[in-house]
């Protein structure tokens, strides 16, 4: 997967016709194979951008910082970058007109040893679902793949309910509280996140166990419906903590129970909780 | 300052290692999750002193916790009771495996801020009843620079007692410092001797240690001349180029978090009921609340206002202090950027952009 | 040190000013400070807090901190303080207004909102020791009338004919029939100082403090001769917590006071 | 599932803590302010005994009830939560509860996941005039915390006094 002269051809004719201010892509970190994000401004830099499968960061998350807002952005976005950018639509947090898209008929994108990612093994949207040209031309790539359940979910469900306690206190544990997981999450746009809101009686600042169970559960329940399993978090986070459990955990209840829900599929398609069905499950109600 | 060294060979230091950790409250860093952290260990089993740089936590926090309760209380009908808590043991004796000399060399910068004004008393204990062994490393990792900071690695004292790695599977244990000495004989370092686990050196070890301090040296990726960076940013403060390095920066402050040398923090009140805790924890200057007043003014209400005061005060503003550079040079927060920013390649693109 | 709260004094509808004691005898003879430092509020379960001292240490029985409900811990201060009630006290820390320099000069005080409350412990030294000091002038803006702080002792210093009082606001009223205009406005076109010999002392919110330097530099005033107080976030007000950094400086310690000369060396972030 | 070892009430999620002799759960109910709230009114003044573990919080409607504030409670003093709000078609706010309903699934099923018993989260749907209904509840859910024992979440190193 090397789409580096394409990307290249696109951001200059884009710079060309005046139609953005800043390209935002992937360049080489320039001392090793890995990849860090670009944002391009100068048309001259274009020759700086590149895309292979090492290109992994989810660039739908600039859009959130000051110096990317009411700015006319081009972007490169994968399967996974392109779910959480309709959600921001969604969710009034980007203007349209403002973005234009470059779609990437997504692979698999690899870690840092090389491997394919696990979250990419079991993708099943590598095609951007939104965008407006794709970087090969095509419309549209092949047929997704079924939802399939997440092997690490079983295993961990799979353990009675005192080892799966022990397992999380030992991630809970293991948090500093940094909130990279946050930051790094293009879905958590927040001015300021609640759980810091000094002012709430429900504040709880300190590094503790307890303190990392409520700001962990908390977030990746206000993430639940949204989540679109690109994994920044995992890559950001200091500890390498397993976060991805919470997500992909919520994603697989609210797939079953809600009518196959996904986030970010649709155009105009908000989060689970926002929205409800007559039919959801009734029976843990007293 | 005279040295004391022995040589032995690794099963006589892996002897030395488990010695240690039976006889001592030890801390090294132990696998959690792909990454290492500081804990505390009681067989040479459960923990890695090799462990590499980059998936090692810094042991900052076994001096200066996460967080700390400062206070608790508690406050009912009878009245109110303010009590003064550190329940962290401070004062036990602890030793500290697998720690790397850029980690140790933060402590004795910290120990500038901590020790100027009023003394921080908790850190000065935890400090003195700690025995910090250290190995030398024998390669330098992707994002390390400590040779090009402004500390002597080779004869860093920051270590009370040093590992060196020699060839031919040859260990040299080198006291120090006067602490590391006595901690060697306390380890009862003349029976290791006679009993042959342990050989007194003989003039050629010097010369071995000094041999592979070279080769190590000779691996570094990243080389800059620290005098004139430094001198370059010190009139750099108006410079464009912060807004470009910093583009790239998503505020996650995770490089505050796991730097052996940031210090910064915050303090909060924790209550249930009628009892409450307050706590000291780690925060960064990267937030964009670091420093956003009640009132609502904020000095620093962009980001690259908070990268520049990040690398400036690493690398200017507590040399101008404190006469010492902040940054170590371990390459712990480019290993744990999300988006790959390297202190060293900014500080570098930076000064760059100015003649002396 | 645990302090009671002898009186509180509501000085507008979000400032109030608290008169505090030691809980325990001895100490508030042994707690001296000189005018310009500040001190930790600690409220358990809320946090800490810094506040200056808004009264001079030339009247000891008690001492004064005016607070201004704005952000967590004051807003507790404001709803769950009352007379009787016990907070927490550290300090007094950070460094005071030159009080040595200022001897023999005129001075001018220049003050805005709540900024009042740091000159308003100078303004009481100076009073008590009337012998060493020249003329007075305290100009003092507000945004409304009723965001005008010590009301009663501005009345009271008004009464001295050897203290020049002049009120502004920020915009007209009409029961007001003092100075319309904000702060440096009224620097320039009312008071109209004398250059020669006088110390100018400023504090109020950072962007009066920024107009009113430029316009004391226009009537000609040296840096050095203008000096300021600084806010900025503080935790821990020992020189540990980082926040206060402005450059290699700490606010904590080596200011809050700053001359206007040490402000143009210092990096622009305040 | 008896959590019982001994005759001592151990926590079913960690067997290692033992409850003291005399102890009684805490539970906290929050209760919606048009339905749930009035129907415990309702069983206050029909006299009909419930037990005295649970503290309640009202909320405007059960969709006010963020997960946030189930993870708080259980981190900071609760054994257990009840929420209930009104029937489904019966909200106040016309759909408040359908929303509600959702996030109590998610958030239930969730701290299952990392190891907490499905009952320490209850969740109701009572009435304004389903006042024996609220009593009934309640002591289903007390009873059901008491057999899983104190949760005692990290709460040792937090604020032992």
């Amino acid at each position: 997967m090397d789409y580096t002269n394409q990307i290249r051809e696109i951001a200059s004719k884009l710079f060309a016709e005046g139609k953005i201010d800043v390209f935002v892509g992937y360049r080489m970190t320039g001392f090793d194979e890995n990849q860090v994000p670009a944002l391009i401004r100068d048309p001259n830099e274009v020759s700086k951008l590149v895309f292979t499968d090492k290109s992994v960061f989810n660039l739908t998350n600039y859009l959130k910082q000051d110096h990317t807002r009411n700015k006319r952005i081009g972007m490169v976005v994968k399967g996974c970058d392109s779910r959480a950018l309709n959600l921001l639509l969604t969710e009034s947090q980007v203007k349209r007109e403002n973005l234009h898209i470059v779609g990437i008929p997504c692979k698999g994108v690899v870690d840092e040893n090389g491997n394919k990612m696990q979250n990419c093994i079991e993708c099943i949207f590598p095609n951007p679902v939104v965008f407006d040209e794709m970087v090969d031309g095509t419309p549209t790539g092949s047929e997704a793949p079924p939802y399939q359940v997440n092997t690490d979910i079983q295993n961990i469900a799979a353990m009675d309910l005192v080892e799966r306690r022990a397992y999380f206190e030992e991630v809970f544990e293991s948090c500093i509280r940094c909130n990279a997981c946050r930051h790094s999450c293009p879905m958590c746009y927040c001015a300021k996140c609640c759980i810091d809101q000094e002012t709430s009686t429900l504040y709880h600042g300190a590094n503790t166990t307890s303190s990392a169970f409520h700001a962990l559960m908390t977030w990746s329940l206000h993430l639940a419906g949204r989540c679109v399993d690109c994994r920044n978090c995992e890559k950001a986070c200091p500890s390498h903590l397993p976060l991805h459990l919470l997500h992909k955990w919520n994603e697989q209840v609210i797939y079953e129970n809600f009518q196959e829900h996904l986030a970010g599929v649709h155009e105009g398609d908000r989060g689970a909780f926002y929205k409800y069905s007559m039919k959801d499950p009734d029976d843990f109600i007293m | 300052m005279s040295v004391e060294l022995f040589v032995t060979d690794k099963a006589g230091l892996t002897k030395f290692y488990e010695a240690i950790i039976s006889k001592n409250e030890t801390y090294a860093p132990v696998e959690k999750f792909g990454k290492y952290d500081f804990k505390r260990v009681s067989s040479f089993d459960a923990c890695n002193p090799d462990a590499p740089i980059a998936q090692t936590m810094s042991a900052k926090p076994l001096f200066f916790p996460r967080s700390a309760k400062i206070m608790k209380y508690t406050a009912d009908h009878s009245g109110t009771s303010v009590k003064e808590t550190d329940e962290d043991s401070l004062a036990g004796k602890r030793v500290i495996l697998g720690m790397k000399h850029c980690d140790a060399r933060a402590l004795q910068v910290l120990d500038k801020v901590y020790n100027w004004d009023y003394i921080d008393t908790d850190y000065q204990r935890r400090r003195e009843n700690t025995v910090i062994i250290s190995a030398r490393c024998d390669k330098a990792e992707t994002h390390c620079f400590c040779t090009s900071l402004d500390y002597d690695v080779e004869h860093s004292d920051a270590m009370d007692v040093a590992i060196v790695n020699g060839t031919d599977g040859k260990v040299f244990i080198e006291a120090r410092t006067e602490k590391g000495k006595v901690f060697l004989k306390e380890m009862n370092i003349e029976q290791r001797i006679s009993n042959n686990e342990f050989q007194v050196t003989d003039e050629t070890a010097p010369a071995a240690v000094k041999q592979q301090y070279e080769a190590f040296a000779a691996s570094f990726r990243l080389k800059m001349d620290y005098t004139e960076v430094n001198a370059r940013l010190s009139k750099i403060f108006d410079s464009p180029e912060f807004e470009n390095v910093s583009a790239n920066c998503i505020s996650c402050n995770t490089c505050a978090f796991v730097c052996p040398t940031c210090h910064c923090f915050k303090i909060s009140d924790e209550k249930v009921k009628d009892t409450g805790v307050r706590y000291k924890s780690y925060d960064s200057c990267n937030n964009g609340y670091f420093t956003l007043m009640a009132g609502g003014h904020n000095p620093r209400p962009v980001k690259y206002r908070r990268w520049r005061q990040r690398a400036l005060h690493k690398f200017v503003y507590y040399k101008e202090r404190f006469g010492e550079n902040l940054c170590v040079g371990c390459g712990k927060c480019t290993n744990s950027c999300p988006v790959n920013i390297s202190i060293f390649e900014v500080v570098k693109q930076v000064s760059e952009t100015v003649s002396v | 040190m645990m302090c009671r709260i002898d009186k509180v004094i509501q000085e507008t509808p979000d400032i109030r000013t608290y008169r505090l004691k030691f809980k325990e005898e001895g100490i508030m003879e042994r707690f001296n400070w000189l005018p310009g430092q500040f001190v930790e509020f600690s409220l358990l379960g809320s946090g800490e807090c810094t506040f200056c001292i808004a009264s001079s240490s030339t009247r000891k029985e008690s001492f004064d901190c005016s607070i201004k409900r704005a952000g967590i811990v004051t807003a507790d201060i404001h709803t769950g303080l009352d007379e009787g009630d016990e907070v927490g006290i550290r300090g007094p820390y950070g460094n005071w207004f030159p009080l040595e320099d200022l001897k023999g000069k005129n001075l001018l005080f220049v003050g805005g909102g709540i900024g009042l409350a740091p000159l308003r412990s100078l303004i009481q030294y100076c009073i008590d020791n009337r012998a060493d000091y020249k003329d007075f002038t305290i100009l003092y803006g507000a945004r409304t009338s009723a965001d005008l702080c010590y009301k009663d002792e501005i009345a009271d210093w008004r009464k001295d004919p050897s203290l020049k009082v002049i009120l502004t606001i920020d915009k007209p009223e009409e029961t007001w029939k003092e100075n319309v205009g904000v702060v440096p406005k009224i620097l320039e076109e009312v008071v109209k100082p004398v250059v020669a010999n006088t110390k100018v002392i400023t504090c109020g919110p950072p962007i009066m403090i920024k107009y009113t330097l430029l316009s004391l530099d226009k009537l000609g005033f040296a840096p050095k001769d203008v000096i300021t107080t600084l806010e900025m976030k503080m935790q821990c007000g020992l020189g540990k917590c980082g926040r206060c950094n402005i450059g290699s400086t700490y606010v904590c310690k080596d200011g809050p006071v700053f001359t206007y000369e040490q402000l143009k060396k210092l990096p622009d972030e305040f | 599932m008896e959590a019982a070892v001994n005759n001592q009430l151990v926590s079913i999620e960690k067997p290692e803590i033992v409850a003291p002799p005399d102890w009684e759960p805490v539970i906290i109910g929050i209760l919606c302010n048009w339905c749930s709230y009035a129907g415990s009114d309702l069983t206050g003044t029909s006299r009909i005994q419930y037990p005295p573990n649970i503290r309640i919080i009202r909320v405007p409607c059960s969709s006010r009830v963020d997960p946030w504030f189930l993870i708080k409670s259980l981190q900071t003093t609760a054994d257990g939560v009840l929420v209930s709000g009104c029937h489904p078609g019966d909200c106040h706010y016309i759909s408040g509860n359908y929303y509600a309903r959702r996030r109590f699934l998610v958030t239930k099923k969730l701290l299952n996941f990392v190891g907490f018993h499905e009952n320490r989260v209850q969740f109701s749907w009572v009435s304004a005039a389903e006042g024996p209904k609220f009593a009934k509840v309640v002591a289903k859910v007390t009873e059901d915390i008491k057999k899983l024992g104190p949760l005692h979440l990290y709460k040792k190193e937090n604020f032992e006094k």
